[in-house]
């Protein structure tokens, strides 16, 4: 099983979801697959499919409408997954954590494994988020029970 | 021990017998029984003639009559019904053509004496016709027995929605004995055409199924019905005008034993016969007619408007093959002229016309409609190529389309009764609904066109002749290309099932569906198993009776690798199922869940997304059908014209 | 510093938008400002960069004619100004049913002035 | 087709432009805004920066002498790091690190300090 | 007993040259693009990933075809390694290819659909050239199979040029490289998501990637057969259009299907067309 | 025949932002659509009638990643005007060398966007790669890589020492000489123009009609930008805007490219011309009135109604973004195109979604 292990930490395929965010720490993740920081070193690509992906990143708060994406992505996605929340949006609700439309953070909706701090999160802050994920994904099994 | 003479007037007299019993017997059980017991000693009789081998038979005396007069005189009283039908339907063309052919058979008896002519044996059955009588009696009567249950079902289902002025209502008792009558009288029809050799014979029969196809397409009486019955009896009777100017020329100017077609191949080749090549022209475009190619195919696709198993017997697996045996039949006598080539050109033209429009039908029996019109067109494009490998690719693609059409014919009316609708867009999800039903059309599908099965045997061989015509080549590549395209999309609409639907097991089906359908579907695998030892035993004689070589070398060179086109089938098969048991054991419903489709992350529901106002919205899918590019109305008029075109050319090049 | 904007009751509104657009103006936007006990809708437009201004103000349950009908363009913001501000403006070209921003349990017309401020989130 | 490929050949064979991030780390410029910091030696729990905060990010409890920053609310904005009367908050070029958990930092007067070892108090975010 | 030999390695080494040659693939396109790009192993990394993941499929028949196309590949690219007959391995290959699709139409989803739609229009474009390169090599070496091409004299390549210059006009679709990958693509933003694949997941889709590179390695195979004189030649000549197909890739956007159609046709067989009769003429045929 | 009724969602690998089109096809040609927003509508402008107007600045910047120095410059100069402060020559110019090089960045940022919605990853690769520079350079001066927070109500918050200006000098000729090699690919590339030549095409009567801005309204031949008035020190620098005539997605595209060029000279122009003085002025009191301020963001013209009452916090904000007067035109322009045609068209007008619904 040592292969499985480590094939799931060198092919991490990576879903990325805009939930309410402003799109600055979109744009800093869309940074991240460009040639200067090429995140496809670590063999992530960006498949649009939450059947494909292993990592959901999502970027921005939640508001009341994006809960329900969120949730059906996050449950359309095979186990192992985890969540990377990416910006202070995504980790708290950020500066419109009180807006009369926004729940707030992600884990107000799914459970988030790792918080990328950051008002625009750099690239390489992702990059570190992203590699900490893998650590927890090479844990998980791809059974329902060990969520 | 039965001889071959009494298997052959049972061929042609028991059909009648049976239809007429079916005509009397008013219960449905009786006509049953009687379908069925005529459907095995049929079939029994062509196994028989098959054993038999071939031999000639000329009939004796019947009553003190000579058996042409019998001929002659059954011709004429059915020209007169014809025009009789044609006065009460007020039809000029059919009047027109009606009083032409009388004029033309009066000047054939009266002044050439052609109805005393005895040029030879009537019948003379080799091995062609076995390989006919085999098709018509075997896939005949599993489509009788087919039509028999369906025509009961059709009968409850219209009896509601006919329309007023149907004669179906206001006459007192149900139609399905007159159906009946019709459908197995037409069998006999067909084996008398097929064993029959002197052409004033041929004729007759000829003349037969017409008429039985204009009373199995007016069947319901509705004025659509009626009106595309009346139309395939005026095209049809200008296929017999040509075939009787034919008689008429072939008399004239070659004398009476051209009318024998064993005489006719010997003597009839060769540059003199400038009158005998015209004659064989006219013949062959009578073939045509009968097989709708293209400047005739609307007969066809009118009459999809008949109950399925008309459909299925008349117009996919045996009448219009009449057409495309008499054009096979006669392929000696036109070999290496430019005749040939032109007719070779015309059935590639009218394959990949009849493919293109194909894709842009959304009603499921004129898709089958026109791939029946293609797939005739290829025949008759290997008729005309005219090498041992063509004709024996013809005679092999005649086998298996008549088996796999008639099954596709027969799934599309057992499932237009159960969902009461004829629409693609309508069969979607059926694999769910009735997956006994989709499995039979999946076999029926892929054996149209695809490697294991026999008709890709076929399209090989002719790909394989017409590499010296370029442009016959080119026709064939982009048509079969385009017939993957309308069949998959058919398929795959009925495959789209919306996950998580547990199939509760196989439909309900009557016992005379299943035998018809699964009989149907085991005989298409079984064929595509033993397409060697079937090209053995029935094709290379047929082939070898009036070619020099046999045409396809069956000899294997090793395990998986036959020669030079033909390959060793059991492996493809072997491994179809081991597909098929590892899929089984590598999906279990249990472990692997079923995922929602994917919605842009909007599912309302495992199927359903939320869209604008937050209304909940089911995706609706179709399949592309191009109506800009390939709709019907824009290309038929040009396409017709051209096949005009070819046509004139036809009967021109060999009077030049 | 106030605005120079022509005041105009919801009667000839259409007709004036009409002149503005046939005379080429293109419509900016549609402001709604809630002062309490009225409602003030202020439609600007734009011609070669310089701004014309129409006021409408309406009591709280008035109703405001919908320009949709002669600035195709006007329909999303009519829509956005009936949600979150309960405006009654009716015969929109495209109607969203109040669904535009909100989920259908969210209260009614947030941005009102009688709405309470905080939101859903904790403090 | 031809200045593409051009540009696609060069590409190929000149070196790649990545920054091998893990590997080298780049050298951020000083001013760059990476995470605020508290100086609890210089300040006086005044909550001048509590008030400007716009995200509320930072709470101060005068009689207790505790500051609690919300790391992960606070958007680096240094708007408090302006407001601040003892410039007791300054400004590290460097980006906060992900974690899996979040916690509030609350910091004490470094006489406070002495008391519980650690500077930075940790405890989960409520909610 | 040499056949059974030469099959059962053909099946086991296929993959990891294919999987080999997609991971040079995506290094190149990487540098291509100024980056640094994924270790060549890379796709080894993601199958074995995808099989350890959990399954999620809509229905049985959505894993039998996705079985089927890897089953009807593998049949073909056998039957290439033996010499089998071209023709076949053609019709071997289409059915593959509707196994495919009739997998993406298996679930009642949009994207999966209209990528099946567009995967049949793909086929319907570079059909006919397949057929024809099986006729042309009919025509020169008077029969189909592919085991006469070895002892024929003069190399396919002279007397085909136009037939070869038509397979590396479809070998962009059948490799499913912009600017024709339009039912599905490696590439991230493509509009129908991931086209014919959208549904598939976990192990069915580590099917399908070993299943591309098996086709990979048969396309390849058909360009290599252009030259069998030396067969080293043949090698090197598929790694050129391979490198070919990589710079196309990297320097056209995806065009509609209309323009493929008119463009395979147009100029894909009308080349053809024109090299089978040049045959023809030049003295009914070559044998 | 029935069509095919398919979601063109919130989650789309094509799209950056989360918007929703309920999209009839017949045969892959668009019959019918209907969008959905509020994905991302947050309620900004409720939050900012709650906090200090000082505190609104960081609000009003996180309207959009992209644009956010041209919302926090808008938002200053309305309530500069409201409270009569005269900003300094020296933060003036600042101004409008942060405006263009985020005008640059964000025309950049689209470039790569667009040209991977027609398949064209690699030119994708090569725009986003010059961005990186731009990035840098605002790092180096603004203090952030994407939210330049570097406005404040009288004048900027950090001044631009001398090496900053010479680096920026150097990155500006950096990123125009590697556009004179990238430019001509989206310009006359064969494939690129079989995308976008003749599709979503609007006349110049509807463009005014729909209300269309920004380089939308200038593909279509009318020749109108904000910055011809003159806020900031555009008076200075002499400025003509950039028009194209057919308003197809090719004309939008070669708009912004050839704003791009204008964008660099004007940053050159900027700092060339840069004169000495503080940059802030020291603010007191609170603003009274109301006023509308219009700023030409790089999708188009923002505009700004400020209410204050004298009190520290403000009555109202209106913001209008560029893209929310783009979406009717879009729901225009859509129809009969065909499918592949979607993201491309939906692309041309640079949505940017955070800033529609606020």
């Amino acid at each position: 099983m040592g292969m499985m292990k480590k094939s799931r930490i060198k092919s991490p395929w990576l879903l990325h979801y805009d939930g309410s965010s402003c799109n600055g720490c979109d744009i800093e993740v869309l940074a991240c697959l460009t040639p200067v920081y090429d995140v496809e070193r670590f063999g992530i690509i960006n498949t649009g499919n939450p059947k494909h992906a292993d990592i959901l990143l999502i970027t921005g708060g939640v508001n009341q409408r994006a809960a329900r994406v969120v949730r059906n992505l996050y449950e359309q996605m095979p186990h192992p997954k985890v969540v990377v929340a990416v910006g202070a949006c995504a980790c708290s609700g950020g500066i419109f954590h009180d807006c009369y439309n926004m729940l707030g953070g992600i884990d107000k909706v799914i459970p988030v494994d790792v918080y990328v701090p950051g008002c625009a999160a750099r690239p390489e802050a992702i990059i570190d988020g992203v590699v900490q994920a893998l650590g927890l994904l090479a844990e998980k099994t791809n059974k329902e029970a060990a969520v | 021990m039965i001889t071959g003479k009494q298997l052959v007037s049972a061929a042609i007299w028991l059909p009648a017998a049976a239809a007429l019993l079916c005509y009397l017997w008013r219960s449905y059980k009786g006509r049953n029984l009687v379908v069925w017991a005529s459907g095995v000693v049929l079939a029994a009789c062509s196994i028989g003639l098959y054993l038999t081998g071939p031999f000639n038979y000329q009939p004796g005396e019947i009553a003190g009559l000579s058996w042409n007069t019998v001929i002659s005189t059954a011709d004429f009283a059915l020209l007169a019904l014809i025009l009789l039908i044609g006065i009460k339907r007020r039809h000029i063309l059919i009047i027109m053509l009606a009083l032409f052919q009388a004029a033309l058979l009066i000047y054939f008896d009266a002044v050439l004496g052609g109805g005393e002519l005895e040029p030879g044996p009537a019948f003379v059955i080799d091995h062609l016709s076995i390989i006919m009588a085999l098709v018509i009696n075997i896939v005949g009567s599993l489509i009788c027995i087919y039509g028999v249950k369906y025509i009961g079902e059709h009968e409850d289902q219209h009896s509601g929605q006919t329309s007023a002025t149907s004669w179906l209502s206001s006459h007192s008792g149900s139609r399905q004995p007159r159906f009946m009558f019709w459908l197995v009288i037409f069998l006999g029809a067909m084996n008398g055409l097929v064993f029959a050799d002197n052409l004033y014979w041929m004729y007759f029969f000829w003349e037969v199924t017409t008429f039985c196809s204009f009373q199995l397409i007016g069947h319901d009486l509705s004025e659509e019905a009626i009106a595309n019955a009346c139309r395939a009896l005026w095209i049809n009777s200008l296929g017999g005008t040509a075939f009787a100017l034919a008689l008429v020329v072939l008399v004239r100017y070659g004398g009476g034993d051209y009318l024998s077609i064993q005489y006719l191949l010997i003597h009839g080749a060769g540059p003199g016969m400038t009158m005998i090549m015209l004659a064989t022209a006219l013949l062959v475009l009578a073939g045509m007619t009968k097989s709708a190619q293209l400047p005739f195919q609307s007969w066809l696709l009118g009459a999809m408007v008949a109950p399925t198993p008309v459909s299925a017997l008349l117009h996919s697996s045996t009448m219009v093959k009449a057409g495309v045996y008499l054009i096979l039949r006669l392929a000696p006598v036109y070999i290496g002229t430019y005749l040939s080539d032109i007719i070779a050109i015309a059935g590639g033209f009218t394959f990949l016309v009849t493919s293109i429009l194909a894709v842009s039908q959304s009603n499921a029996k004129r898709v089958l409609a026109y791939s029946t019109i293609a797939n005739l067109g290829l025949i008759i494009a290997c008729a005309g190529i005219n090498t041992p490998a063509a004709i024996s690719a013809a005679i092999i693609l005649i086998i298996f389309h008549a088996v796999s059409k008639g099954l596709l014919f027969l799934c599309t009316g057992f499932v237009e009764h159960r969902i009461g609708s004829r629409n693609i867009e309508d069969m979607e999800g059926l694999a769910d609904r009735m997956p006994l039903t989709t499995i039979i059309f999946t076999v029926g599908i892929i054996s149209m066109f695809l490697p294991p099965f026999g008709m890709l045997v076929g399209k090989w061989a002719a790909l394989e002749a017409a590499a010296h015509l370029p442009l016959a080549a080119l026709f064939m590549v982009m048509g079969s290309a385009v017939t993957a395209l309308f069949w998959i999309k058919w398929l795959g609409r009925m495959l789209e099932g919306n996950p998580g639907e547990v199939q509760s097991g196989l439909e309900p089906m009557a016992i005379n569906y299943k035998a018809s359908l699964i009989g149907l579907a085991a005989g298409a695998v079984l064929l595509g198993i033993l397409v060697i030892p079937l090209i053995r035993s029935l094709v290379m004689p047929a082939v070898s009776q009036y070619y020099s070589s046999p045409g396809l070398n069956t000899a294997a060179q090793s395990i998986v690798i036959g020669n030079s086109g033909l390959f060793a089938v059991w492996p493809w098969f072997v491994l179809l199922l081991i597909i098929m048991v590892s899929a089984r054991l590598l999906y279990d419903p249990k472990k692997t869940k079923s995922a929602p489709v994917y919605l842009c992350g909007e599912n309302s529901s495992s199927t359903s997304y939320t869209s604008t106002g937050e209304q909940s919205i089911q995706p609706a899918l179709s399949s592309y059908y191009f109506d800009g590019f390939l709709g019907e109305a824009r290309w038929t008029p040009t396409v017709n014209s051209l096949a005009v075109l070819i046509i004139m050319v036809l009967l021109g090049v060999t009077v030049l | 510093m106030k605005l120079d904007a022509i005041q105009v009751n919801s009667g000839d509104l259409l007709p004036a938008v009409k002149k503005y657009l046939d005379e080429g103006y293109r419509l900016v936007t549609i402001t709604c400002v809630d002062e309490g006990e009225k409602i003030r809708l202020l439609y600007s437009f734009d011609l070669e960069l310089s701004l014309a201004n129409l006021e409408l103000s309406l009591a709280r349950e008035e109703a405001a004619p919908s320009i949709s009908c002669v600035s195709p363009g006007a329909f999303l913001v009519e829509n956005e100004i009936k949600e979150l501000f309960g405006v009654r403006i009716d015969d929109i070209s495209l109607d969203l049913g109040g669904r535009l921003y909100m989920v259908p349990g969210a209260k009614e017309a947030p941005m009102a002035r009688s709405a309470p401020v905080a939101g859903k989130g904790e403090k | 087709m031809v200045p593409i490929t051009l540009t696609v050949l060069k590409n190929l064979t000149s070196r790649p432009r990545t920054r091998m991030y893990p590997l080298e780390e780049r050298q951020v410029p000083d001013g760059s805004r990476g995470q605020i910091e508290f100086d609890m030696s210089k300040c006086i729990f005044c909550t001048l920066c509590a008030k400007r905060c716009p995200t509320d990010a930072i709470s101060v409890d005068r009689k207790g002498k505790i500051l609690d920053f919300d790391p992960y609310r606070c958007i680096v904005c240094e708007f408090c790091l302006e407001g601040c009367a003892k410039d007791a908050i300054y400004l590290l070029p460097q980006w906060r690190t992900p974690v899996t958990e979040k916690q509030i930092a609350g910091y004490r007067t470094p006489a406070a300090q002495e008391s519980n070892q650690n500077l930075n108090v940790y405890s989960d975010v409520p909610g | 007993m040499n056949e059974l030999l030469i099959a059962s390695l053909v099946i086991m080494a296929a993959p990891f040259l294919g999987g080999l040659l997609s991971g040079l693939d995506r290094v190149i396109s990487a540098r291509m693009q100024g980056r640094v790009g994924p270790p060549v192993l890379q796709p080894f990394y993601d199958v074995l990933k995808l099989l350890g993941k959990e399954s999620l499929a809509a229905n049985r028949r959505q894993v039998t075809w996705v079985l089927a196309y890897l089953g009807l590949i593998m049949a073909s690219l056998v039957l290439f390694s033996l010499g089998g007959d071209l023709l076949i391995i053609v019709f071997t290959m289409a059915f593959a290819a509707i196994a495919f699709v009739l997998g993406g139409f298996s679930v009642k989803s949009p994207y999966s659909h209209i990528g099946s739609q567009r995967e049949l229009l793909q086929m319907l474009a570079y059909e006919p050239v397949l057929i024809l390169l099986a006729v042309g090599l009919y025509l020169q070496n008077g029969s189909f199979l592919v085991r006469d091409l070895i002892n024929q004299g003069q190399p396919l390549l002279t007397s085909l040029p136009l037939v070869f210059i038509a397979l590396l006009i479809i070998l962009t679709i059948k490799m499913r490289k912009s600017p024709f990958d339009l039912s599905t693509s490696h590439h991230g933003h493509q509009e129908l998501v991931k086209g014919i694949t959208t549904e598939y997941s976990g192990p069915a889709l580590a099917l399908i990637e070993i299943t591309h590179w098996y086709e990979l390695v048969l396309v390849l195979g058909l360009v290599a057969m252009f030259w069998t004189s030396p067969w080293w030649i043949g090698i090197i000549l598929a790694f050129l259009a391979f490198f070919l197909e990589l710079i196309i890739d990297n320097c056209c956007a995806r065009l509609t299907w209309n323009y493929m159609l008119k463009f395979t046709w147009g100029s894909g067989l009308a080349l053809c067309l024109i090299n089978l009769g040049w045959i023809l003429a030049r003295g009914k045929g070559g044998f | 025949m029935a069509g095919i009724t398919a979601p063109f969602g919130p989650q789309h690998p094509v799209l950056p932002e989360p918007i929703h089109l309920n999209i009839t096809y017949e045969d892959e040609t668009v019959v019918s659509l209907a969008p959905a927003l509020g994905y991302v509508h947050r309620g900004l402008e409720k939050l900012a009638e709650r906090k200090e107007f000082t505190q609104n600045i960081f609000i009003l910047e996180r309207v959009c990643g992209i644009c956010s120095f041209m919302h926090a410059m808008t938002y200053c100069m309305g309530i500069e005007e409201l409270m009569g402060i005269e900003i300094s020559p020296r933060s003036k110019y600042l101004r409008v060398f942060y405006s263009e090089i985020s005008r640059i960045h964000s025309h950049l940022l689209w470039l790569g966007l667009f040209a991977d919605a027609f398949g064209f990853e690699n030119l994708f690769m090569q725009y986003w790669a010059i961005r990186e520079k731009i990035v840098d350079l605002m790092e180096m001066t603004g203090g952030q890589r994407v939210i330049l927070s570097s406005c404040a109500i009288g004048g900027i918050r950090r001044d631009l020492n001398t090496d900053q200006v010479t680096a920026a000098r150097n990155i500006l000729h950096e990123v125009e000489e590697e556009l004179g090699r990238i430019n001509p690919v989206i310009m006359n590339d064969y494939t690129v123009k079989q995308r976008t030549v003749g599709k979503g095409i609007l006349s110049k009567a509807d463009a005014v009609a729909y209300g269309m801005v920004g380089p939308v309204l200038r593909a279509s031949g009318v020749a109108q930008d904000l910055r011809q008035e003159g806020y900031a020190a555009y008076g200075e620098l002499g400025f003509e805007p950039v028009v194209e005539q057919d308003g197809d997605c090719y004309a939008r595209a070669l708009v912004r490219v050839r704003e791009v060029y204008q964008a660099i000279e004007l940053a050159r122009q900027a700092l060339n011309y840069l004169p000495e003085g503080e940059t802030a002025v020291k603010v007191k009191g609170n603003p009274q009135g109301e006023t509308i301020q219009r700023v030409e963001q790089p999708r188009g013209e923002v505009f700004y109604y400020i209410k204050a009452n004298g009190s520290k916090i403000l009555e109202r904000i209106r913001i209008r973004t560029p893209t929310f007067a783009h979406i009717p035109g879009l729901l225009k322009m859509l129809p009969g195109c065909s499918m592949a045609d979607v993201p491309v068209i939906l692309l041309s007008i640079d949505p940017c979604i955070s800033c529609t619904e606020r």
